[in-house]
């Protein structure tokens, strides 16, 4: 029995881990590419969510297609935003650090927002698998997290093969190494920031999809979601989407097998002690560069 | 030298900048103090001070209690105010922080000159007790347990209608539901979650279950931001408890519903202090998973509960939420608003009954000696501000046809089970399973 | 000779502080002046490292809660007398200061940010899973007796925070102008250079962070006083520590003046904004006010102040 | 074997970092298929014109002209990534590679420009026919690579781009004798089998004039010296500055 238990919170945590993944690999890009810290990126996950909301329910479709459909026009509001912020920090030559006033403004200023547009009780969407269960062998898989897990891996599979395999990733990930570098190679720096802030925020708008299959949502959620993200990004190595699937995973699965053995009260403790750990002993995260 | 001069330069003019601000804030606060102590003799209108949850992580209670008070106000100013007084509510928003709390209070008190104070929660009711007590100012907390426990305040009153052990009463009932059944179950799993209200329903629960004699065979908590109940529910089903106990917030209540369905975890009874089924878009959510599973309630629309004035303050409430456009908050919200509303209600007939407005401490006697009729019922209150009796109620999802506002609205949905004065149908025991 | 006046303009200060209650009696005054004064301490105890050192410590709150939960412990549950729980609640910060900086500040600058993040969620924890001191309950404080010199408890918490403010600034001022605050400008500009130059990085940080500590500490030991009823949401709450980070960047991250203008400015803002917008939309003020201080100061609000006055800039001292 | 087409004429040139003014007043001529070596030591210039000539430094006055087959296209002025469109490519100093990408990935990086990214593949092969280390250690993060083979992979990365002027920023610093020689016998190829035209700094004289047709003297940011390959070697300032002291 108890080890059909801790089967079951591993299996259960891998999947958490690719929700995990899908919410911060946004950020591994703005923040580990790009070098902006966008705490914000969490309130844009839920804005993802409300809007996913309206197209389920007007068009009656699956909350994770909906997010898929949010992936272009979340596109251009991320670049939308890397011109505000561009305009505005960037171009001062100031740290990326002076940036954060402006997202922490902005984060309350979407929450505000969505709470007037949206309401401030909580959203759900009925769905015909948020219950459901799938046997797997000995093993009880929520389906929802299935299905989230399968379209986190998805999104970090495709943002990888868009970092490594074409011109355009390359030099997002190549402008965080050394951004005149990129411009003696015929790309514009700026350029390049543009797209990679696209595509942060077009995975925040597919993460908002995920989140709304997974649970209810409310405007000030995107606060839950700070802490975890910024620890899957560092957990994995900034900078790195496969990293954030791996620390997605490490996280997920700690934080089960705590529930198991300490009691799922401890599980924020646990997984603040291996970030701990894992900063103290790898730097630079679990998966070096 | 030069650097020493700039230096000291510096300072002084730092040390000005500062003296100057100083110097605005206090002439600022000072004019606001002129400006807004000034009232015209003659029509003095009572003034209710609140301080709520506008935004933040609480507003999903406290803007609804925040409408409800309004047309409280709206109501009483239509039918000419109290005694003669028209009703003013000044209200701040606290943004689900704390910290403002005591300022805000005290801006009530001292800067609008409020007569009557309303908070809403335990965090917020118990961060405004120091100041409210000090000011000797009737305080109204909406649905906060055991907010009066550090300072027990005389002219204190709470709202929810939990009972004079606020910890104890409101799980009371499940557990006397559970020892009223035949055979009795014998064991009980508790799942709380980490914050006030869940630590305070399981110590009450605790409590309960050594008085029903039911033996805990689990005791689990787990932080509000739990992402997936599978391994923990999973960890509780393998403890194989009769009946489940859950304490849990409206976003974990449907992972845990939703987990309890995956693992197929059915004991006997199956809920607890949950809230969260209350509101509606949950309830919609969870369709006919919630079948079967008993949680706490305030009100319900059965006809056991049809205290004057509720259904017509429920037709109004539910205009105002649908006159929001954007469905702010629940439209059918029976949680919150019906017990908001009530409260000020107690007020209006206190000051009237005891004709002592102004008085605060005649008044605060005055309700510690009288029975009220709202539209949640006989409200009378202990000494320590709770309602002097429980009226919890605990009710079971039947009849759940579907997953819309339609299939819960209305009676016959939401039964009253306990206690059995106001009982509308009967527990289905033990628990049916999961189904749709 | 000149350097004299500084511990003058620190007595006056603290005077005025410790008088303006006998002359001035609006209590709201007091309760609104002192979260904002609590901001102008916490952003100056954290400037010592964040903006001297470039070392950003996101875990305000930690620090801020450690010292809240000690002096509650000690004076509400055992019953010591308040300026001793103060002290210990100061000292428990500190040390907390120092394991936070033996285990992380070798880290570079975002992940030495990331590491306060996660020693806050710990501690938080912590406390979640400790029924002495309160769990997710909290712990209601034994008001105290209203003191004798002043007619309440909130004049004398505005004098006592008054004075640590105060006395923060003393602080800042002097570590700015001594061989600490050169050594930690040094190691913020270029650490490794610094380190080959015989600047001792690693311990000038660590006194940075446990005297930062220190002061958070004693700050949050007040918390409880003024709020009657703590518990470990409202007080690791992740909001103290971006706020104290805005309100020192906005003012002028890395200068001694720039905190306190931060969190007057900010601070007054928030609570002006609280009684005056009173819907959702104060939140709102707030963050347009910190995207256009954010936007439009370089340098924070006290390079505008500077201009404004007209001065040389103090920060060019050789 | 040099041609008398000039692909590049510099005149009076001035830049500088804000108030110092480090170039006063450059002319200089890049003839086709040459090698231009542009000499001077540490200090005086040399990287300031590269610089300016890749859009790195913005020039005070003066113009730099890129003869296009007839069509003079200005590169004073222009953004760095508009000058490689133009179909100038530098090797900076200090190679700029990208430490965490692995060698192939930088070479791509080379290729960015759209003219060049179709031809990637070709491309792709034939610097691996040139660098043959490269091509054997593709998949290897750029960082790990010796001090030789980084040199190699910037020239390559620069060459992906397929330019008409290649403008090397002291291709020698810090690289052993041995390895010196085999990156300019490279670079000597470069012009004779590729026909590329290559306008390089070295401090390293008796290397850099086994290869160089032109070359050009800076001290103090103005050129005191021209000539060609023989007048370098006989000519005495060269001596004063190179072999003595």
């Amino acid at each position: 029995m108890a080890l059909d238990l801790l089967l079951e919170s591993i299996a259960t945590g891998l999947l958490i881990g690719g929700f995990y993944a899908a919410l911060s690999v946004g950020l591994t890009i703005s923040f580990g590419l790009i070098d902006i810290a966008n705490v914000a990126h969490p309130a844009f996950i839920i804005l993802g969510a409300y809007f996913a909301l309206a197209l389920s329910q007007t068009f009656g479709i699956d909350p994770i297609i909906a997010g898929l459909l949010l992936v272009a026009p979340f596109y251009v509001i991320g670049n939308a935003l890397y011109l505000f912020y561009s305009n505005t920090f960037e171009r001062r030559g100031e740290s990326s650090l002076a940036g954060l006033v402006l997202f922490f403004g902005l984060l309350i200023l979407l929450e505000v927002g969505m709470a007037t547009q949206f309401g401030v009780g909580l959203k759900a969407l009925y769905s015909a698998y948020g219950s459901v269960a799938v046997s797997f062998g000995p093993l009880l898989l929520p389906l929802r997290f299935v299905y989230s897990f399968v379209a986190g891996v998805a999104a970090v599979i495709a943002l990888e093969l868009f970092l490594s395999r074409t011109f355009r990733g390359r030099a997002i990930r190549a402008v965080a190494q050394d951004a005149q570098a990129v411009s003696l190679m015929g790309a514009k720096p700026e350029t390049i920031r543009l797209i990679a802030m696209g595509v942060s925020i077009a995975t925040a708008g597919l993460a908002g999809g995920l989140v709304l299959a997974v649970g209810p949502i409310s405007p000030y959620q995107d606060r839950l979601l700070i802490g975890r993200v910024f620890a899957v990004v560092v957990l994995g190595g900034s900078g790195s989407v496969v990293g954030a699937l791996l620390g997605g995973i490490v996280l997920g699965i700690s934080e089960n097998i705590a529930t198991i053995y300490l009691g799922a009260g401890w599980s924020l403790a646990v997984s603040a002690v291996i970030l701990l750990l894992v900063l103290a002993l790898r730097p630079s995260g679990i998966l070096r560069r | 030298m030069f650097v020493q001069v700039s230096r000291r330069r510096a300072v002084s003019r730092t040390v000005a900048v500062v003296a100057v601000i100083v110097i605005l804030v206090v002439a600022g606060g000072g004019y606001y103090y002129y400006t807004t102590s000034y009232v015209p003799a003659t029509t003095t209108p009572i003034k209710i001070g609140v301080v709520i949850q506008e935004s933040g992580f609480l507003a999903l209670a406290g803007v609804p209690g925040l409408t409800a008070i309004n047309i409280w106000a709206n109501d009483t100013n239509a039918a000419g105010g109290i005694s003669g007084h028209k009703v003013q509510i000044i209200a701040y928003d606290d943004a689900s922080d704390t910290s403002k709390v005591p300022a805000l209070i005290q801006k009530l008190i001292s800067v609008d000159n409020v007569d009557y104070l309303v908070t809403l929660g335990t965090v917020d009711t118990a961060a405004a007790m120091p100041v409210a007590s000090q000011s000797g100012k009737i305080l109204l907390g909406l649905f906060g347990t055991n907010a009066n426990a550090g300072i027990n305040y005389n002219k204190f009153f709470q709202a929810a209608p939990i009972g004079p052990d606020p910890n104890y009463d409101q799980v009371r009932g499940y557990f006397e539901l559970a020892a009223s059944i035949n055979p009795k179950p014998q064991t009980v799993a508790f799942v709380a979650v980490q914050n006030d209200f869940g630590q305070q329903c399981s110590i009450g629960g605790a409590k309960a279950a050594a008085v029903g004699g039911f033996r805990i065979v689990d005791n689990e908590t787990y932080p509000p931001t739990q992402t997936d109940f599978t391994s923990l529910m999973q960890k509780v089903k393998s403890t194989n408890p009769d009946i489940a106990f859950i304490c849990s917030y409206p976003s974990d209540s449907v992972g845990i519903v939703q987990a309890s369905k995956g693992v197929n975890f059915t004991p006997k009874l199956m809920g607890g202090g949950m809230i969260g089924p209350q509101f509606t878009a949950l309830e919609a959510a969870l369709g006919k998973s919630l079948q079967g599973i008993v949680t706490f309630a305030y009100w319900v629309p059965e006809p056991t509960l049809n205290f004057p004035g509720v259904n017509s303050f429920i037709l109004r409430y539910e205009a105002v939420a649908n006159a929001s456009g954007a469905a702010a908050f629940d439209p059918l919200g029976y949680l919150y608003p019906p017990y908001s509303y009530a409260a000020m209600q107690m007020l209006t007939q206190a000051i009237q009954g005891c004709n002592c407005f102004g008085n605060n401490d005649q008044l605060g006697t005055y309700i510690h000696g009288h029975t009220f009729t709202t539209i949640g019922g006989n409200m009378t209150f202990a000494a320590s501000g709770e309602w002097s009796y429980s009226r919890v109620l605990w009710i079971q999802y039947q009849n759940i046809a579907g997953a819309s506002v339609s299939a819960f609205s209305g009676p016959g949905h939401q039964v009253i089970v306990w206690p059995a004065a106001y009982k509308s149908g009967n527990l289905v025991y033990p628990f049916a399973g999961w189904s749709g | 000779m000149k350097r004299n006046l500084a511990p003058m303009y620190l007595l006056v200060s603290l005077a005025f502080g410790a008088i303006l209650p006998v002359f001035y009696k609006q209590p709201y005054f007091y309760f609104a002046s002192y979260i904002v004064l609590q901001y102008v301490a916490l952003s100056v105890a954290w400037n010592l490292l964040g903006g001297y050192g470039g070392y950003l410590n996101f875990g305000t709150s930690a620090f801020f809660g450690v010292g809240a939960y000690v002096s509650a412990y000690l004076f509400n549950s055992l019953g010591i007398p308040e300026v001793i729980a103060i002290l210990a609640a100061g000292a428990v910060s500190a040390l907390f200061g120092v394991l936070i900086g033996y285990s992380s500040l070798r880290l570079r600058g975002v992940y030495f940010a990331i590491a306060t993040l996660a020693a806050t969620t710990l501690v938080q924890s912590i406390v979640l899973n400790t029924p002495a001191l309160g769990s997710a309950v909290g712990l209601y404080i034994r008001f105290p007796a209203a003191p004798a010199i002043y007619g309440n408890l909130i004049e004398l918490l505005f004098v006592a925070m008054f004075g640590i403010s105060v006395v923060s600034i003393g602080l800042s001022y002097w570590i700015e102008n001594s061989w600490i605050g050169r050594g930690l400008m040094a190691l913020r500009d270029d650490e490794q250079a610094a380190e080959t130059l015989g600047v001792p990085t690693f311990r000038l940080k660590l006194y940075a962070n446990v005297l930062s500590g220190f002061l958070m500490g004693v700050v949050g030991s007040l918390y409880p006083l003024y709020i009657g009823y703590i518990e470990p949401y409202s007080i690791f709450d992740l909001g103290i520590s971006f706020n104290v980070f805005v309100m020192t960047f906005i003012g002028g991250i890395g200068t001694w003046q720039g905190p306190i203008i931060g969190a007057l400015v900010l601070g007054s803002i928030q609570q002006a904004a609280s009684v005056t917008v009173t819907s959702q939309y104060n939140l709102a003020v707030v963050a347009a006010a910190m995207l256009v201080f954010g936007i439009f100061s370089p340098g924070g609000l006290k390079g505008i102040f500077s201009r404004l006055f007209g001065k040389r800039s103090t920060g060019t001292v050789n | 074997m040099a041609s008398n087409q000039s692909v590049l004429s510099i005149e009076n040139l001035q830049a500088g970092y804000g108030g110092v003014r480090v170039l006063h007043g450059v002319s200089m001529t890049v003839k086709e298929r040459s090698v231009t070596v542009l000499l001077g030591t540490n200090g005086n210039g040399k990287s300031t014109l590269l610089k300016c000539l890749a859009g790195l430094v913005t020039p005070d006055a003066g113009s730099a002209k890129l003869s296009d087959d007839g069509a003079g296209v200005e590169l004073a002025g222009m953004h760095p990534y508009e000058i490689v469109e133009a179909g100038v490519s530098l090797v900076p100093d200090g190679r700029r590679l990208f430490p965490l990408l692995t060698v192939e990935e930088n070479l791509l990086m080379g290729a960015f420009k759209k003219s060049a990214r179709k031809r990637h593949k070709e491309n792709l092969k034939s610097m691996g026919e040139l660098f043959p280390v490269l091509r054997e250690r593709k998949g290897q993060l750029a960082g790990t690579l010796s001090g030789g083979e980084q040199q190699m992979l910037a020239i390559a990365r620069a060459l992906m781009s397929n330019p008409k002027l290649l403008l090397i920023d002291e291709p020698s610093l810090g690289l052993a004798p041995i390895v010196i020689t085999k990156l300019m016998s490279t670079i000597k190829e470069l012009r004779d089998k590729y026909g590329l035209t290559i306008l390089m700094t070295e401090q390293n004289l008796p290397q850099a004039a086994k290869i160089a047709d032109w070359g050009y003297i800076m001290v103090h940011g103005k050129i005191v010296f021209a000539g060609d390959a023989q007048q370098i070697h006989d000519n005495e300032l060269v001596r004063r500055y190179y072999l003595v002291g």
